[in-house]
Parts: structure tokens; sequence; C-alpha cells
């Protein structure tokens, strides 16, 4: 129990991080490299702060109770694929790392509007976000984070193996031999990023009452790069990659907290290391070298 | 053995008229006309960079044309995205071989088959679309059986070599389920035993699947034995055009061929 | 909009813009080389600040063995503490630019020789500034440490225009940055156009596998892009840290993300359109109007959005083509 | 049956925590920004807390057995200081924490505290709510409404001619951009007309912008809210570019590490402080005797306000101590107990007197104006002006 009281913040955190991976490994699916994930993170944390503080909603939450909080995940799915589509139309016209600079800018503005409005409550941002389902303790949040990374899990699993799924390898793959084959390049790019902005958005909603308060430094520059980290640390082929690079390294600064003053140095020599010595990521590590051979289903012919 | 004469009282599948495309200050195709008849192979020949695949992107949609039109089925398909004039019914290889490398030959296969299949993303998830997987399934079985692949269809297609390759890219351009098939050097990097079977291959998928064949191809005697019809490029110009006796007895040809030596 | 308001508001624009560019000068030179954006530059930037003020100034234990260097013994027509602040500069920008290499080395080139995905090199590089950053922060704190008013001689702080009843005013410091830049632009499209070395970076640039095979080393030229990269991040964060001290271990890592903007806008890889990108950003940061001044920091990504949908190249970026 | 196995699970949590017995010696918590870009003021107050652990230990400790501080470090963001703060509450077992250095970061992590019933003193949290969080949460840093008037009061005891007013803040610093809604609305009370409200980012370091829309504006007086680098930096712009009149620095201005920056443009700045080293109490004496032996420079508010956490801690702990033993104590009671007597007390600290209210806001009786004279580029004081 003390183990949970200690590190249950830090086990969440580990989800919570491993799945805003993911939320950049949608897009990587299609071949989209877009940092866009702590914008919409950033937006998702703002919905629920506001659904739970301001006092325009107090109707709301009072008549809801505790569902209110299923609410403001719903609220703040479709307002960031809502947003995804604005930003992703015209975005996903470029490709590797120019879309990954245009989305970084996308973050900053965001930042920055964050910042001037009073509805996000300007630099202070807000705060007595109310808990929900009664929790207490950091660690209950697993019984949010917990189902929610199963089931993206599920749902990854799912579409890789699905026509969509095909239609998102072949565009990483090779673009323009998609295109010629049948598959529109911008409907699934666009998709993608929208279900990488949904999943942000939502991790977001869930951790504006798991963080306590929400303010504009959530969603930054940093945030963008760390989340890249935790795809290309973890692997980036595989939808586990992104989830244990996350987790790990939102893990590492705090395994090393002993190490004090020397703590966020060894942090960056693990960076340097993992990169140079684990080309595949983590998942790189555990991955069996080669298939086997494909099974023909028994099934009769079908007739063209 | 042989194929069905066009008959000539049949509409034209394809239809170029005029088709023409700059890069900056080079023409590299000069206004184009040509007819393509259903059920006909049709062969594109002419010295390198004599404007063949540059046609084939302008037909396919991954060039826009610069002047001019492409008519499919007498419909105008002029400036559609690759995607729409792929689902439309125009399958193609490429000069390049442009194979999803890293994915297995049975999910290339898969994959062309995108257009003729229509699960969305909460079906695919939900796994609303069993039916429609195990069809798209049963089918890639079918054509990388058909062209000799089946028993490695696990394997990722970048591992293939250069003439499992183009066959594999020629049943991926089949799942798509077209009526015409642009094959661009399909017996590029094939050895002599390959490129012979090559000709019965063809015609044997264009019997199999009604299909309308385009081919660009260098070997000579490989299209002169294949084609019932061949155009001839030259410096993006058509010179050319004619059954296969004719074209190559064509003395603008055979200059084109020799000033090109 | 009145004339001297114009005028200050270029003034203001070119000022800012010049230390955005002095930034962005070894920034992009890197990518112009290898394609990645190193993110350590920031941390070399504020290195060399620390290095030239270890030598200049001293108080980290060397104590300023370079500081009373006087090199014109019967007085320097500047002031008495400028060739010994020039020195320390010039010793203080080889050492970043030695950081440089030793980067280069130990967290680029393994991922290079494997031929590794460049977007890990992104990761590598943003471990590397960790390290630095920290490792600053570990051996000398977070404080600020600012050069001595006279580094530049007793030049005046500020020139002061009156036109009619209004001023138009600019520092003394600004102006040096801008110079400085602008010749630093110069000496390295010179060295860059000009040189055998340049000839030998430009072919690496455009296609590393031939240069190797008509006997260039191509590492040995990355080696001097890196080296010229932190002497050239070296010497600006110096410039920059006269003009403002420096402020902590994250001084140069605030300018990163901005010079993000700068070089794309510039086009990425452009030297010239480094400094083109930061006088543009300078500019139009310059130009918000005061009421909309809280949107400011945006103004720069805004243009980056815009610029990326409209010229992906950048203002002087050369369009790819890509080939079917 | 999941409802019923969290209630099983918390009730399990209870009663773990009941159990504990206090472990000698008594440690107290100091969460503070090591790392990171707060790291500048959280490195001052890591000082202030290590000189406040060496004085009161030397004095006895809590009657007579020593007391340890440990040290977490919450880094800049939010989800440090919650591990931080759970690090202290249930691995390092402390009675009571110091912490954290932004207000955003206590909005994060006190609430943390306050449900383990763990006793917090904030030592430089200034942002409105901070001591509403809950009832184990305190604060010893005063808010900014009760510094700024005085400074604006000072500025026109010097120069009653004073008319128009150029306000500048930083923009993404919480304390600054609630202290500049005080400086605004002290200014108008006082009949001045407010020309122009500049803004900045406290990572800026380039401020031509707004100091020509200042010397454009024409004003007799300038009042910036910021932090050290910045707010030094557009001093000495402001200087450098020609603006001579009277310039008031706000709370986060109130630090020596203002003097490199600025150097000797930073002569005559009015500073409004929470903390002066020339307040006259022994108490503040001591501490600023030993802080310049050791530093060689006068302590800063950040050093002073930590300090004055740990202490306020001490002396709490001392009078629970001679109701009951310390040892005898179990934690959680013992918490409980350090809550009340912290709130119930009255101290004698380098900020002068402070109690606090019931809801944990601090009552500070001094608040000071001071002017700076630089004695040379980097050293200078600041001047206690009655």
């Amino acid at each position: 129990m003390d183990f949970l009281q200690n590190y249950g913040f830090l086990i969440v955190t580990m989800i919570q991080q491993g799945l805003l991976g993911l939320s950049l490994y949608f897009p990587l699916m299609a071949g989209q490299l877009s940092l866009a994930s702590p914008g919409f993170y950033a937006l998702g944390g703002y919905i629920a702060a506001i659904m739970g503080t301001n006092a325009a909603f107090a109707p709301l939450r009072e008549s809801l109770g505790s569902w209110i909080f299923p609410l403001e995940w719903l609220v703040a799915g479709v307002a960031s694929a809502a947003l995804g589509l604005i930003v992703g139309v015209p975005a996903l016209r470029l490709r590797g790392i120019y879309l990954a600079l245009a989305t970084i800018a996308f973050v900053e503005i965001l930042r920055v509007v964050a910042l001037n409005l009073s509805v996000t409550g300007g630099a202070v941002g807000l705060f007595g976000v109310p808990q929900p389902f009664g929790f207490v303790d950091r660690w209950q949040y697993v019984w949010i984070f917990g189902p929610l990374l199963v089931l993206v899990l599920l749902f990854t699993a799912r579409l890789e193996r699905s026509r969509v799924g095909r239609a998102f390898r072949s565009l990483r793959e090779d673009e323009l031999a998609a295109d010629a084959m049948g598959v529109p390049p911008t409907r699934y790019k666009v998709m993608a990023f929208v279900i990488g902005a949904v999943l942000a958005g939502i991790v977001g909603a869930m951790s504006a009452p798991f963080l306590n308060t929400w303010n504009a430094r959530q969603g930054t520059f940093d945030a963008s790069i760390a989340y890249l980290a935790y795809v290309l640390i973890g692997g980036s082929r595989n939808m586990w990659g992104p989830v244990l690079g996350g987790a790990l390294l939102a893990a590492l600064p705090e395994v090393l907290r002993p190490l004090q003053d020397w703590r966020l140095i060894i942090n960056g020599l693990v960076l340097v290391v993992a990169s140079l010595y684990l080309p595949q990521g983590l998942v790189g590590l555990f991955r069996r070298r080669r298939a086997a051979p494909l099974a023909r289903p028994a099934t009769q012919e079908v007739a063209k | 053995m042989s194929a069905p004469a066009p008959s000539p009282a049949r509409e034209p599948v394809l239809r170029a008229e005029g088709l023409t495309r700059r890069f900056g200050g080079l023409v590299a195709v000069g206004d184009v006309s040509f007819d393509v008849m259903p059920g006909e192979i049709f062969g594109l020949i002419g010295p390198n960079g004599a404007g063949k695949t540059t046609l084939f992107n302008l037909m396919t949609g991954l060039t826009p044309p610069s002047s001019g039109r492409l008519r499919f089925e007498g419909r105008d398909v002029t400036g559609l995205a690759p995607h729409r004039i792929a689902t439309l019914g125009l399958g193609r290889t490429f000069q390049n071989i442009r194979l999803f490398r890293g994915l297995s030959a049975l999910e290339n296969v898969k994959i062309a088959q995108h257009a003729r299949t229509r699960a969305g993303l909460l079906a695919g998830v939900l796994g609303g679309a069993r039916e429609e997987e195990r069809q798209v399934e049963a089918r890639a079985w079918d054509l990388l059986d058909l062209v000799g692949l089946a028993n490695r269809a696990g394997e990722d297609a970048g591992n293939f070599s250069y003439g499992d390759q183009r066959r594999l890219e020629i049943a991926r351009a089949l799942a798509l389920d077209p009526k015409v098939l642009l094959l661009d050097e399909p017996a590029a990097g094939m050895n002599s035993a390959e490129k012979h079977g090559l000709t019965e291959f063809i015609r044997d998928v264009r019997a199999r699947f009604d299909l309308t064949v385009m081919v660009i191809e260098h070997h000579v005697p490989l299209v002169m034995n294949l084609c019932d019809r061949i155009a001839v490029l030259n410096f993006g110009q058509l010179i050319a055009m004619g059954d296969p006796a004719s074209v190559q007895r064509d003395p603008k040809v055979i200059e084109a061929y020799l000033g090109a030596e | 909009m009145e004339l001297t308001q114009f005028i200050q508001n270029v003034l203001n624009g070119v000022s800012i813009g010049s230390v955005y560019a002095i930034f962005a000068l070894g920034y992009t030179l890197i990518f112009s080389i290898l394609g990645i954006i190193n993110f350590a530059h920031g941390a070399v930037f504020t290195l060399g600040a620390y290095f030239t003020y270890t030598l200049a100034v001293g108080q980290f234990g060397i104590n300023g063995l370079l500081k009373n260097v006087d090199l014109f013994p019967n007085g320097s027509p500047l002031g008495s503490s400028v060739p010994g602040f020039v020195l320390a500069l010039l010793i203080g920008s080889v050492l970043a630019g030695l950081v440089g290499v030793v980067i280069e080395r130990l967290a680029f080139r393994p991922l290079r020789s494997r031929g590794a995905d460049p977007l890990l090199a992104l990761v590598s590089s943003l471990g590397v500034a960790l390290v630095l950053v920290n490792l600053i922060q570990y051996l000398v704190g977070a404080e600020i440490y600012s050069f001595p008013a006279d580094v530049y001689g007793n030049l005046k702080p500020a020139l002061v225009l009156h036109v009619g009843e209004k001023l138009v005013v600019i520092r003394t410091v600004q102006i040096i940055i801008f110079v400085v830049s602008m010749i630093m632009l110069i000496i390295l499209g010179y060295l860059i156009s000009r040189t055998k070395i340049g000839k030998a970076l430009r072919a690496v640039a455009e296609n590393p596998g031939t240069s190797s095979l008509l006997g260039i080393s191509v590492d040995r030229y990355v080696l001097y892009t890196f080296f010229l990269s932190g002497f050239l991040g070296g010497l600006a964060g110096t410039l920059v840290a006269t003009s403002f001290g420096i402020a902590g271990p994250y001084f140069g890592v605030t300018y990163g993300l901005k010079g993000l903007a700068v070089i794309v806008l510039g086009g990425l890889g452009s030297i010239p359109g480094a400094v083109v990108g930061g006088i543009v950003i300078g500019l139009a940061e310059a130009f918000v109007p005061a009421e909309y001044s809280a949107y400011k920091e945006a103004v720069a990504f805004a243009l980056l959005f815009v610029i990326l949908l409209v010229r992906p190249q950048g203002l002087l970026g050369r369009a790819l083509v890509q080939k079917v | 049956m999941k409802r019923a196995l969290l209630v099983s699970l918390s009730l399990g949590l209870m009663s773990a925590a009941v159990a504990q017995k206090v472990e000698a010696p008594i440690t107290i918590g100091v969460a503070v920004a090591q790392t990171s870009n707060v790291a500048l003021l959280g490195q001052e107050q890591v000082i202030g807390a290590r000189l406040a652990e060496k004085f009161f230990n030397a004095t006895g400790g809590i009657n007579g057995t020593p007391f340890k501080l440990v040290f977490q470090d919450t880094g800049g963001d939010e989800a440090g200081t919650i591990n931080a703060f759970q690090n202290l509450i249930n691995k390092d077992r402390v009675v009571g924490i110091v912490g954290p250095t932004l207000s955003q970061q206590a909005f994060s992590a006190d609430p943390i505290a306050d449900r383990a019933k763990v006793p917090v003193l904030g030592p430089s949290n200034t942002a409105k709510g901070i001591p509403q969080i809950g009832d184990f949460i305190a604060r010893v840093s005063a808010p900014v409404a009760v510094v700024a008037p005085n400074a604006v009061k000072q500025a026109l005891k010097l120069d009653p001619k004073i008319k128009k007013v150029a306000v500048l803040y930083a923009q993404n610093d919480a304390f600054s951009v609630s202290e500049t809604g005080t400086f605004q609305e002290t200014a108008k009370a006082q009949g001045l007309s407010v020309s122009t409200v500049q803004k900045f980012q406290t990572t800026d370091t380039d401020f031509t912008t707004q100091v020509t829309a200042v010397l454009g504006a024409d004003v007799d007086l300038v009042i910036i809210s910021g932090l050290a680098a910045d707010g030094g930096n557009l001093v000495k712009q402001l200087r450098q570019l020609g603006y001579k009149g009277l310039i008031i620095g706000g709370n986060g201005l109130n630090t020596s590490n203002l003097f490199p920056v600025c150097g000797r443009d930073c002569d005559g700045i009015l500073i409004a402080q929470a903390y002066s080293p020339a307040l006259a109490g022994s108490v503040n004496q001591l501490f600023v005797k030993e802080y310049r032996n050791q530093y060689k420079k006068d302590p800063p508010q950040f050093a002073a306000q930590a300090y004055t956490g740990v202490q306020v801690m001490v002396e709490a702990l001392r009078k629970i101590d001679k109701k009951k033993k310390l040892d005898t104590w179990n934690l959680a009671d013992l918490r409980v107990e350090l809550n009340k007597q912290i709130l119930a007390g009255k101290y004698k600290t380098p900020l002068g007197d402070v109690s606090f209210d019931r809801e944990g806001e601090v009552n500070q009786k001094d608040f000071y104006v001071a002017q700076i004279k630089m004695k040379d580029a980097k050293n200078g004081t600041f001047v206690f002006l009655k």
C-alpha cells in the first residue's frame, strides 16, 4: 500500500505518457511525423478544467454529478477532432520534417492564445479542478487511464489488421504508389492525424483533475520533443513502442531521483545512448527476427 | 491464341486528346492523341527519354497535364487525383518498381483492393467487416497464385528478386480490378526465360480478367510479338502508330531508333 | 503610422532579428550539411558565452587569465579591456567549436555511420542538450553573469537620433550584433562558395555517397561543419550575452524554438536564409501593434505556419521536386 | 464491485498510515525547483533552508533533539512537484513540507499534501487562492496586493510631480500578472494616468519595442513586474536608450541577482519588498550575518522566505514537543497537530513578525520599499526607505 501511495502517481504518469506517445503513433502509422499532440492535450485539459471549475457550468455539474467527467472526455475528444480537421487538412500537404515544424508552430500558437485568454486563467491557469468518482489518491487514476490504455491498444491492434490500417501502412511505405493503387492519401492522413488528436485531447481531459490544475505550460515545444523521443526510443513500427518509450522515459527522472544533482545529466546520457544503440527502439530488442511463413486460409476459391 | 481483333464499332476505352506536358521549357509530352480499344494490347515504344513514362503519369493522374484531355470510357478524367483514376479502373505498374517494400507480398495485394472494399474505421475496428476481410484475403491469395508467389506470401516485398517484384507489382495492379492495365517495362530485369513467359502471361491475364493492356517496353521482339497495335514516341511526339509490322517498317521509326543509337 | 515610429520599428525589428539570425547561422549550417536539426546548438551557444566569460572576467576558478592581457601597452584606441575581451572571445568560440566536434563524434557520427533514421539524431541531440545544460547548472549554478559594460570600450550605450520633436533610438550593442552577423554571413558565404573546403562541404551536402566515392572524406568535412557551427554558436552566444547577460544555463536554449522558426522561414539549410529569416521575424514582431503585444510571441510561429503552407522551401530555399 | 474494491483499498491505506510511528530524527521536507529554468529561484530557497537547518540545530534543534531537512527536487513542472511531494510524504515521512517554488506547482501538488493531511508552507507562492487550497496549506509569502501600493506612494514622495506612468509586466509569470493589476489600480487611485501597458515574457531578453513605446509615451514613472533576468535587462535597456525618470520594480526584482544584469543602471530603482536585509530585528540580523559570511552578499528574499518557512515549522514543533514529546506521537497525528500549531503561533522571523489567519494566509506586519544603491558595476545594496 505504501508502494501505491508513493509510486501510484508515477505509475499513472507512465500510462498517461504512454498514451501520449501513442497519440503520435497514429499519424506515424500513415507516415506522418506530427508533433501536434501537446496542443490537443492542452486543449483537452482546458476543456475539462473549464467544465470543472467555471461557474457557467455549475448547473451542469449539479445535475450530472460524476457523469460530468465522461462528458468532459467526450467534449474534449470532439473538440480535438474538429480542431484536428481544421489544422490537419492544410498541414498534411506537408511531408516529413516540414509537417513536424508546422505542428510545432501550431502548438506554440495555441500556447500563446491560452496564455492570453481569461477563460483559461491566463498565466496562473485554472486550479481546484474537481476529482472524478470521489478519487482521493493519485493512484486511483489508474481506474481511468488504465482502461483507456487497454481500449486504445485493442483499438490499435484491430485497426492495424483492418482495411483502414492497411491504407495507413501503404501511405507510410510509399504515398505515391498508394495513391496510384486507389488509396486516397489526404483522407487517410487526416484520419490518422485526427485519431491522434482525439486521443491526446481525451488524455488531456483526464489529466486536468489528475494534476489538480491546468495552465499554458502543459502544452509546449518541450513536450512535443519528449513525445517524439518516446516513440523513437520505444520503437516507431509497433504499437508497444510508444507505450514502452513513454512509460520508461517518464519514469527515468524519478528512478534517477537518488542521484540528486546528477539525475538530469544521466537522463540526457540515457537518451543519447538509447538513440545510438537501439536502432529499432526498445521493442526491437524483443521482436522475433522473422515471422513464420503465412498459411493460406482454407477457404473455397472466391470467384472473380 | 490470338486475341480477338478490336471491333471498330466499339467505343475506345481510352482516348487521349492532345495530351501535353511541359517541365519548364522542356516539352516532355507534346500534343499526343490516340485511342485504345477495349481488349487491345497497346504497345508504347520509343528511345530513352521519349516521354513514355511521363505519358503514363499523365494518364494515371500522377502528373497533371499542361493541356489536353484524357477520356476513359467516354468520361473526362483529366486532372482527377490518382486514386480516383485508379478507382475508375486504371491500374498500373512502375518502371522503377514501387512496391510497399516493407510490407509482405500478401499485404501489397490486399492494399490494392482498397477501392473495391468499403469497411470504414469503426467497422474495421469493431469487427463488422469480417466477410469483406475474408474475401480480400482470399482474392489476394488467388492473385499471388496467379503470379506464382503464393508460397512466399509472408515475405517482405523488398526481399524479392527483380523479376518477382515485377510479377508482384502486376498482381497488385490486378487487385485493383482494373479495366485497363498499364505496364511500365514489365520485362526489365527479367532473364530471357522469364521474358518469354511474360508474353503468355499477359495474354492470359487479359483474357481471364477481360482487360485492355497498355505496355511500355524496350525489348523489341517481346513488343512485336505481344502487341496488337503500337505507338511510337520520340522527343515527346507521337511519330507513328499502327500494327507491329507497319510500325517496324516506318522510316520515321527507323530513323528515331538509329538516330538515338 | 508616423515616420519616426516606422523607423523605430524597423530598427527594433532589425536589432531583435539580428540576434535571432546570429543564433540561427550555426543552427542552419548543420542542417545544410546533414539535414538534421541539432537541438544541442542552444547549449553550445550558452557554453560559448560561459567560456568567454571565464576567460575574460573569470569567476569560475580560472581567475581571468586574460583579464589583464594588454596587447597595446601604450593604450588601445578602444579602451584597455577590449583586446583582452576579443582574445577571450576567440578562444571561447574555438572551445565551443571543439564542443561541437565532440558532440558530432559522440552523438551524431555513430548514427550516421549506421544509416539510422535521421529523426534519432533529434533525440540524441536533445539528450546532449540535457546533459550540457544540467552540467552547466551543476558546475556554476543558475546564477546570472554579466559582462562588464566596457567590453566594447567606452562606446556610448545607445544612439539617439532626433527627428523633429521625436526620438529614434538604438542600442550600440545591437548595432555591433547586427554588424557582426553580417560579417559572419559574408565570411561564411565566401568560405562556402569560394574555398576548397567550402566546395567539398557543398558536395557533401548534395550527395554524401558520391562525395565519398570522389575521395572526399565525408566524416572529416562533417567534423569541420560542426566545428564551424560550434564556433559561430559560441561567438554568437558571447555577443548576445554582452547585450543581455548570461541568464543561466537555459540562456541559449530559449532561442532554440524561435531559431527553428527562423531557419524554416529563411529556408532550411540556406545560410543567407537564416539571416533573412531572423530579420523578417524580428521586423514582424516589431510591427505588432501595442494592443496586440500579448500575441507577439505567436507571430514567428504564425509566419512559420503560413510559409510552410505557401512556400515550404522557405524564402530562400530551393524547392525539392519529388521524382516519380 | 469496483467501488467496494476502491473503498477497501482506501481503508487499508488509512489504517496503514495510522500505524506509522514518528521516526527520529524528525524530518521536514523541502520541495523546490533545484533544476530547470526555475532553478535560479529554487537554488536561493535551498540556501535559505540549509541556513535555517544549520542555525536552528546549532541552537538546540527541537528542544535538544536535532531535526533534518530532506530535499526533493520538483523541477520546473507540475508532475515533478507531485512526485517530489509524494516522495516526501510517503517515503521520507516528513512532518511537513516547505515548498514548492511556483504558484502553478502549488496548485498541482498542494491538494495532494492536503488530502494526506500534511502541512505545507509555501515559501514563494503568491498567487490568489493558495491558502484556500485546503486546511493544511499556508504560506509565508505575502500576496502582492500589500506590497505594491507602498512603492507607488514612495515614488510620489520622492517626486510629487509624477503624472504619467508606464506599466510593464511579464505576461507568462503568474506572480507578475497579479502584481501588475495591483500596481495599475494603485496608480489610478493615486490620480496618476497609466499611459501605456506593455507585456513581455520572462524568457525575453530584448525589450527595445517595449522601451521605445515607453519613451514615446513620455512618462515620468515606470513600473515593472517581472523577474530578475528580464526585469534587469528591461531596466538596463530603458536607461541605455535614454529613460531618465523613476523606476519601480515589483517584488520579483527584489534580489541581488538583479545587480549583475543591469549593473550601474540598477541605481535608484525603487523595489517593493516583502523582505529587507535592512530590517532591524535581531532574528533578521543574525540571518543576514550568517548569509553574508557564507555568500559574501545580502540574502535575497527567496532565501529569507525559505528560511522563515523552516523556522516556522521548527518553532511549532518545539511547542508541540514541550506539551508531548515528539517521539511519542504517531506520524499522522503529529502532522495534524503541527498544522494546528503553525496556524496558532506567532513568529519572529527575518521577514519580521509573522502569524497566520485561519485559512493559512500570512499576516506579515512589515513591508518595505527600498532603493537600490550600486557600489560598482556588480555590487549594490537595497537602501531601506521609511
